[in-house]
């Protein structure tokens, strides 16, 4: 959570130095549902990523230095630099690169479930998703399949009560999306998604319940973003008692006192924050010496 | 060859499917209602052969089991699609376009897509929403490979190579030429034909083949209109002019050589194309030879496609939009 | 009930005969649902028709006459030989010519009610869809836009248990397509489908609901297809017992005898069958004499 | 005209919105986040004047609401429907394809659809899935009409027009040139410009504009690919070598005698066009002009496209994707 937060952080700051180019779209403050989530994952499971997505990848194991190197644009990056931020991943610990088409990864994960099941590997993936995508077809006809066919996918929505500037009773006449997973008879939890062992525990239990044959599972985890959807946006459209609320609620300062009471020291607590900012440094260092890919090899990788 | 081995092209692609369900267990077919059959037949017996769990029938979800096939594809399946008419695979048009033709490339080539999709397409008499040459829809689509077969010999051997490609392939057949029981068949002469017993063989995609062969003209069509070509052929070789057909079977990659050199020898374009006129693979050949032929050209290059209308209903007006043989031979006759 | 009954009849025997081009999807079995609905809506609402829409057609004010000559593929038909059997429909007493993209009409419907509404017309559209259909993601975006607005629209399934081959079970893990209603927060009400009464009712209720701006309704009508999905479909995948189940309750059997019962007489409905019997030949004739359209015109209609 | 009206595309076209919404009621705008202006800031400030019924922020449900848009045009309304990036309207593809552009034709010309998609297009350094061409993804499909405006004037004119259409229209504005407050703006020199204050002017759809005259070769560019041709134009102009650089304007329809004109009179003939080499609306111009203008041409007829890949991030693969100004002069210069 650590890690996530001040990657992004940082990445907010290298943006506005113009060091990234493209856009950015920053998950500080929902820390807690992308590492609570890929924590109940073993390793060759796998997670498929949103558009707000850095979190979800490094919760997930990819490393900080190859998502920074992708995020300049660099031939080191984890796409090699032809993914840029909104198409992060890693499939060597089970990132699938992200898509950034809102609901379409739905189906995707829904099919990389099928071949699980087909092949008996015993593995799980999360399908992590928005408030704002439970309103888009493809969403839909996913839990269908997922359900009737008993697939091993978890649908982890990161419900942060806005679709960029609109906001979830704008959209729907329901409270929560986990009230939808009835229409497909799936069951759906509606859950603290700042609390990382609060989703930790229920995404354990749907995967758990995924891997032995007993299908897909709805978890819905009520978070917020602490920014605007993406680096120009102020978010003003979000009323001020809301926004303070929640930011009051800090996943990472909860969690903090949490350890503190006799889990972990305060100067454990400091070296993870010192590993962590030397690990950054390290990566933004890696990543302004990489190279750019080469224009030659532009054509690479169109066909197999 | 076995006389007896006259197949149609569903014969021929029913054939190749099962040979490589019977090869490779990652294999597997999904779509609606298949297991009766689907609609052209093209798994007609599977389901009992194979089981439900590699002939999955599917609820009307195309977006859905589209992107389905792409996960399992990613994960190491090789899922064939099929589609009742090819027409509906425009409800899925993003995981298409956007997903499985970009996913290799936009993750740098950590994952790859191999994935068929099965599409009836073209006109056959129900009006403007089952009549679309899926062809043309997603000619443009880079990342996609996509296949035109029009003889039961190509069909097979296109097939296999379809199922063993790392690609998304969009394999099109005319709705008019697979010969499924039941089904209007066109050009009955030159759209069986023999297919040999038990040999594994495969076409490579990009490669043309010269359905007949001439010296005058150089006509390039695919599908229904290739058959339509080469009655017209037939019938101008009675008055001396020598058409030579060829057939580029694979739309993405396209033998673009082997047209230039035909033109070359003849001096003489035209192209047929069921789709519209604005747009799909005949105006991007035409483009073609206009930079890199243009020298060998005695005549302009003709296009005969459809007219630019949905399709229309009545028998009368589909006839009219869709090029018929009278229309390719005055193609012809215009630039000899 | 009795028009479209004898209609898909007559229908089916001239396709047999070679005198309709194309493929039909007949309805006959679905009548009672068709005709309950339609009587519930006034001369200026609308339908949405599908593929298997003759009799939604019929029961609107469709004459036969203009969609016998539409599936004849003649000038004189609907859609000017342009739409055919998939594509019936007369704007000029409300019924929009067909869709026969499964699920594409919901959409489309549910932005014919937003035209009402912001027009202030009082007038109500009523979306005419199958089983299968609730599968389609095109369906879930529609239920749920037409929900959050409150548009007037009523959304009609003809559940018949059957999507082509494949059986409802097997494509949902809920019983009914109204159970899905409660994900959108909209009324659903399952009902019997065979019987015009019922169907009248609940659709009348609902379009009140939508007309006073009360917002959108399902209303589910089990029935159940007579026949094939199309017409050289036997519908052997049917399990025998359901089908003879199914098939002994005739929507026009059961209607006819509670008429019999004291509201009309067998000579009176004698009458109307005699009556139909004319208007179908007369239709019938009309189609064989009607001239085909002129090619001549075949790129009319493309733009405005 | 008055100085203080340069303008940029954004500018043209929110003025273009207002004014059509205050002439007629039936005019109403919807999308993603329009309230707060949409991704390109081209509803700014309108949901203050206008209200929530006619500026209607939607949720993400694109099948939903272009389906919406179609029901409600039908029904004598006339939507705009705004996207924040083209790209997702392929998520609503059979929308289009299938029931906008054809409603009209399969019911014998009993319903129409009067319906605008504003569509930011092209790359801008954000990958593969925000950087589609969409002019080329719908180019072949009849019944929908294509506008790419390139200049302030140009894309308000053609806007009031695109909304006083009968026909469902496509408005592609390159994701570069609209100046809206935050993004890039390229070639501001030529992507500004002045426009009327308080006339009332529409601008016919399938009239191209002669961006600048010359004599010795034709180039026919738009949306971002005419500036830089422009830009190749003035650069070749210093050396003598005069370039006629034709805007087409509209795609669909397409003044394809403009263009032919030009080449009767300059013999030589380039298209530039953002979209992938194969397909899109320059080959369909090549081909067009292979067989209706062969005999004026004294060259081969050169495309300038992009490479047939999917859009790569990294901003130095993106540009070796998208045509260059050095791209676009060694095509002329291999002609001349
Ligand atoms: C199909 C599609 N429509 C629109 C967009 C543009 N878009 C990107 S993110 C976003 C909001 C997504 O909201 P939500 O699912 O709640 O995720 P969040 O951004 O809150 O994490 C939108 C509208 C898109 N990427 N894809
Ligand atoms: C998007 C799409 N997929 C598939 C089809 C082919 N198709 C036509 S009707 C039909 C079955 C529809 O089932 P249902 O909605 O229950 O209606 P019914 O035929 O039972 O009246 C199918 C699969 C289609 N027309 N559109
Ligand atoms: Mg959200
Ligand atoms: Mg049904």
């Amino acid at each position: 959570m650590v890690l996530i937060r001040r990657f992004e952080l940082r990445v907010n700051e290298l943006f506005l130095r113009g060091l990234i180019p493209g856009t950015i779209h920053l998950s500080h403050g929902q820390e807690a549902t992308a590492a609570g989530t890929c924590l109940a994952l073993e390793t060759n499971d796998r997670i498929t990523i949103t558009h707000r997505g850095h979190g979800q990848a490094l919760a997930k194991g990819v490393t900080a230095e190859s998502m920074m190197a992708e995020l300049f644009g660099k031939a080191t990056g984890c796409c090699g630099g032809r993914g840029g931020s909104l198409h992060v991943g890693d499939m060597s610990v089970g990132a699938l690169p992200a898509i950034a088409i809102v609901g379409a990864s739905s189906p995707i994960a829904t099919g990389m479930a099928l071949a699980y099941k087909r092949k008996n590997t015993g593995q799980v993936v999360a399908n992590f998703f928005g408030d704002g995508t439970a309103n888009k077809g493809d969403w839909h006809e996913s839990m269908n399949l997922a359900a009737i066919w008993d697939l091993p996918v978890v649908f982890v929505c990161e419900n942060n009560l806005w679709a960029v500037s609109t906001h979830i009773s704008d959209t729907m006449r329901v409270e929560h999306v986990a009230d939808r997973a009835v229409a497909y008879g799936m069951p759906g939890h509606t859950i603290d998604g700042n609390d990382p062992v609060a989703v930790y525990d229920t995404v354990a239990t749907a995967v758990d319940r995924a891997r032995s044959g007993g299908g897909p599972t709805l978890v819905e985890c009520l978070t917020y973003r602490r920014g605007g959807h993406k680096r120009d946006d102020p978010a003003t459209y979000r009323p001020t008692e809301e926004v303070d609320a929640w930011l009051a609620d800090d996943p990472i300062e909860r969690f903090r006192t949490t350890l503190l009471n006799g889990i972990m020291t305060h100067a454990q607590l400091k070296t993870i924050e010192e590993d962590v900012d030397a690990e950054l440094d390290a990566a933004v260092a890696a990543a302004e010496a990489a190279p750019v890919p080469d224009p030659r090899t532009v054509e690479d990788h169109v066909y197999g | 060859m076995d006389e007896s081995r006259n197949l149609t092209i569903v014969q021929g692609l029913r054939e190749a499917l099962r040979e490589e369900m019977l090869r490779d267990e990652s294999v597997f077919v999904m779509g609606e209602d298949i297991g009766i059959g689907g609609s052209f037949l093209f798994t007609l017996g599977f389901l009992d052969e194979f089981g439900p769990e590699r002939v999955m029938n599917t609820p009307i979800s195309e977006v859905g089991f589209v992107g389905m096939g792409v996960g399992a594809a990613i994960e190491g399946m090789r899922p064939v699609i099929d589609f009742q008419y090819g027409d509906f695979l425009i409800t899925a048009a993003d995981q298409v376009i956007q997903q499985a033709a970009k996913l290799r490339y936009m993750s740098g080539g950590q994952v790859e897509v191999p994935l068929v999709f099965q599409l009836p397409t073209g006109a056959s008499g129900r009006g403007a929403q089952h009549s679309n040459s899926l062809e043309t829809v997603f000619f443009g689509v880079p990342g996609l490979e996509i296949v035109t077969p029009s003889s039961p010999y190509d069909a097979k051997g296109l097939f296999k190579s379809a199922v063993r490609s790392q690609n998304p392939v969009l394999f099109c057949v005319h709705k008019h030429l697979y010969g499924s029981r039941g089904r209007n068949l066109a050009h009955r002469d030159t759209s069986t034909g023999l297919v040999p017993d038990g040999e594994d063989y495969t076409i490579p995609f990009g490669v043309a083949d010269i359905k007949r062969a001439g010296t005058d003209v150089t006509v390039v069509a695919n599908l229904l209109m290739l058959h339509r070509s080469l009655k017209v052929a037939s019938g101008l070789a009675d008055e001396g002019i020598s058409v030579e057909v060829i057939d580029p079977r694979t739309l993405v990659p396209f033998d673009l050589d082997s047209v230039i050199a035909s033109v070359e020898k003849t001096g003489r374009l035209v192209l047929v194309d069921e789709g519209p006129r604005k747009g799909g693979w005949s105006a991007h050949v035409a483009a073609e030879v206009a930079e890199k032929g243009l020298m060998y050209l005695d005549a302009p290059i003709e296009r005969v496609t459809s007219l630019d209308t949905p399709m229309p209903y009545a028998p009368g007006l589909e006839e009219a939009v869709v090029p018929s043989t009278d229309d390719i031979e005055a193609a012809i006759r215009r630039i000899i």
